[in-house]
């Protein structure tokens, strides 16, 4: 039973769309629900798996992404290449994501390898991969073995790690890259524009 | 702006009030029965004085808000007058708030909308990126590597530049830097680590801090440190333990 | 005539979808164009009017805004209001925000007139942008007049008052839509050859 009227249905569903697609973050089906009014979590999940069919559609560019119990909308992967360039925030910061590939080229790595290599901040790079679920981590002596998880290979569209190794070595050498990536800096922040890439086979 | 006051009132108050809201703001500590109408044209007064002062608009009905409370004043002060019709000064303060908001033409407010509401959009990071981010790591580790060799070699060259330990030269040191520290310390009970500084560079300090630490362990001096990579406090040790407590030597 | 198969269109639909939805900023159709991977401005167009008709239902909280031929999306206004809370730069106070809208789409504004339309507590709301430095004040006569200052263009990403008024602006122009029209607003500023339309789909 929901505790609404089916009439009312089209609009909450048009006032999830408007609050997921202005919403910096994730919203919980609980922020939902305040926001449609007070409704039961199920009608939520209800109006979000309406939602998720509506985007799933070819003609759609973006689809719904629940993760955690907490949506949003993205781009859909195949299409995310040609548009990247147009935004300046990436979810996962830049500094946060070379610890990241150093993980998963590694794989597995000791927390104390990734701090030589990546300096003391890497612990904090730990934590926050660790939080989102893109790697885990197990007891080793006196510091931790570092592994990326399925949910990295989901959100990378990978099938192994092998396969992250395999695009690296297919890196164009060093010389080429340098040309286009403007500088590599020691990577206090991820400064919008640097983080954006140019894909020129859009 | 927040500090002014009428009647012990904040301006800022009187400012979110109705002219009838002012008006009874200004008259709360009085009788509702015998309002003081040559206090309270005094006071209107000094609102409208102070809206003027801080570039406030003041608006036609303020005007004759205060000029109908200036004739009642007057009204009151000349007992013997007719007083003036009320109510006809009302009508007149109203057809005047008519006429003012006929007159003015209202700025064009974006409809509902307070200020556009910006996006933050947030992308998700590709296996380009990844890519990239690694070769970037990496090079950032080879240059951290290199830094860090570099300075394990330049770190050593310093020992045997600067310190020649057990040699001469470097007791003769030891005993300048005590005569030093003694001259610093008549009159104080403690000096800084940093008064024995001249130059104060890096070596300098690494080149005093092994001196002291040298001296210290003779037993010459004492020293404290509350903080780890603070301030060293340095002083006689007499100073630093109780007498039975010092060093034999 | 368009470049493209008609096959395509889903596909190029669905990639301009997901430019606007990753953008920040309106995008111009010759951006699309190049994302697209080099189509015909027309075919361009033909997308976008296709992209407004689909998120015109009542079934979704946003949609397309095109003025100047610039694009994006933006949330609906019956829905404005419940998600607001949500954007970035929620900071300033909903009735603050409001006094700095009508500043900044006058701009500049007498504080007399804005008193005027917004009543005594825009006093305190001036004051406030004023430390803010969100806006400047000059002495004109008796009243000031106040300007939004570079600090706001900054503050909410803009390159120009011109361009906080095409944020504010009218709904998408729809020329065919003699019915629902309510006004048509006479805008100072130079909108090229599109004159657009109040049009209201509360």
């Amino acid at each position: 039973m929901y505790d609404r009227q089916e009439s009312d249905l089209e609009h909450d569903q048009a006032l999830v769309e408007a609050a997921l697609f202005l919403s910096p973050e994730p919203l919980t089906r609980h922020k939902l629900a305040r926001i449609i009014g007070g409704a039961s979590l199920a009608y939520v999940e209800r109006i979000l798996a309406q939602i998720e069919d509506e985007f799933r559609l070819d003609a759609h560019g973006i689809e719904l992404h629940v993760e955690d119990g907490k949506s949003m909308f993205q781009v859909k992967r195949a299409y995310i290449d040609a548009v990247a360039h147009l935004a300046p925030h990436q979810d996962i910061s830049r500094p946060v994501l070379r610890s990241l590939a150093m993980i998963a080229y590694n794989h597995p790595l000791t927390q104390a390898d990734l701090v030589k290599a990546r300096g003391n901040k890497a612990y904090k790079h730990v934590q926050e991969l660790l939080e989102r679920g893109l790697i885990r981590a197990e007891e080793q002596g006196r510091t931790l073995l570092l592994y990326v998880t399925d949910e990295f290979l989901r959100y990378f569209g990978l099938s192994s790690v092998e396969e992250f190794r395999f695009h690296v070595g297919d890196l164009p050498e060093e010389p080429q890259q340098d040309t286009q990536e403007q500088e590599v800096t020691e990577d206090t922040e991820d400064r919008g524009e640097e983080a954006s890439q140019e894909v020129d086979d859009g | 702006m927040d500090g002014l006051t009428i009647a012990e009132i904040p301006i800022t108050d009187l400012l979110e009030e109705t002219w009838e809201g002012i008006l009874q703001r200004l008259t709360v500590d009085m009788d509702p029965w015998d309002i003081d109408i040559v206090e309270l044209a005094h006071r209107y007064r000094d609102y409208v004085d102070a809206l003027r002062e801080l570039h406030f608009e003041i608006s036609g009905r303020m005007v004759l808000t205060c000029s109908i409370l200036l004739r009642m004043q007057s009204d009151d002060l000349l007992a013997s007058a007719r007083p003036t019709d009320r109510s006809e000064l009302i009508d007149e303060l109203e057809g005047a708030i008519e006429e003012e908001a006929a007159q003015w033409e209202a700025p064009e407010e974006p409809e509902e909308f307070a200020l556009p509401l910006f996006r933050r959009p947030r992308r998700q990071v590709t296996i380009f990126d990844l890519r990239r981010a690694f070769t970037a790591a990496m090079k950032v580790s080879f240059r951290r590597g290199k830094r860090h060799a570099q300075r394990v070699e330049e770190e050593e060259d310093d020992l045997f530049d600067d310190f020649e330990l057990g040699g001469p030269d470097f007791g003769q040191r030891l005993h300048s830097l005590f005569t030093k520290i003694k001259n610093l310390l008549r009159g104080h009970r403690v000096i800084s680590f940093f008064r024995l500084l001249e130059r104060g560079d890096k070596d300098e300090r690494v080149s005093y801090f092994f001196e002291v630490l040298h001296l210290a362990a003779q037993g010459e001096i004492a020293c404290q440190q509350e903080e780890f990579l603070g301030d060293i406090t340095i002083m006689l040790p007499q100073e630093a333990l109780p007498r039975e407590a010092l060093p034999q030597e």
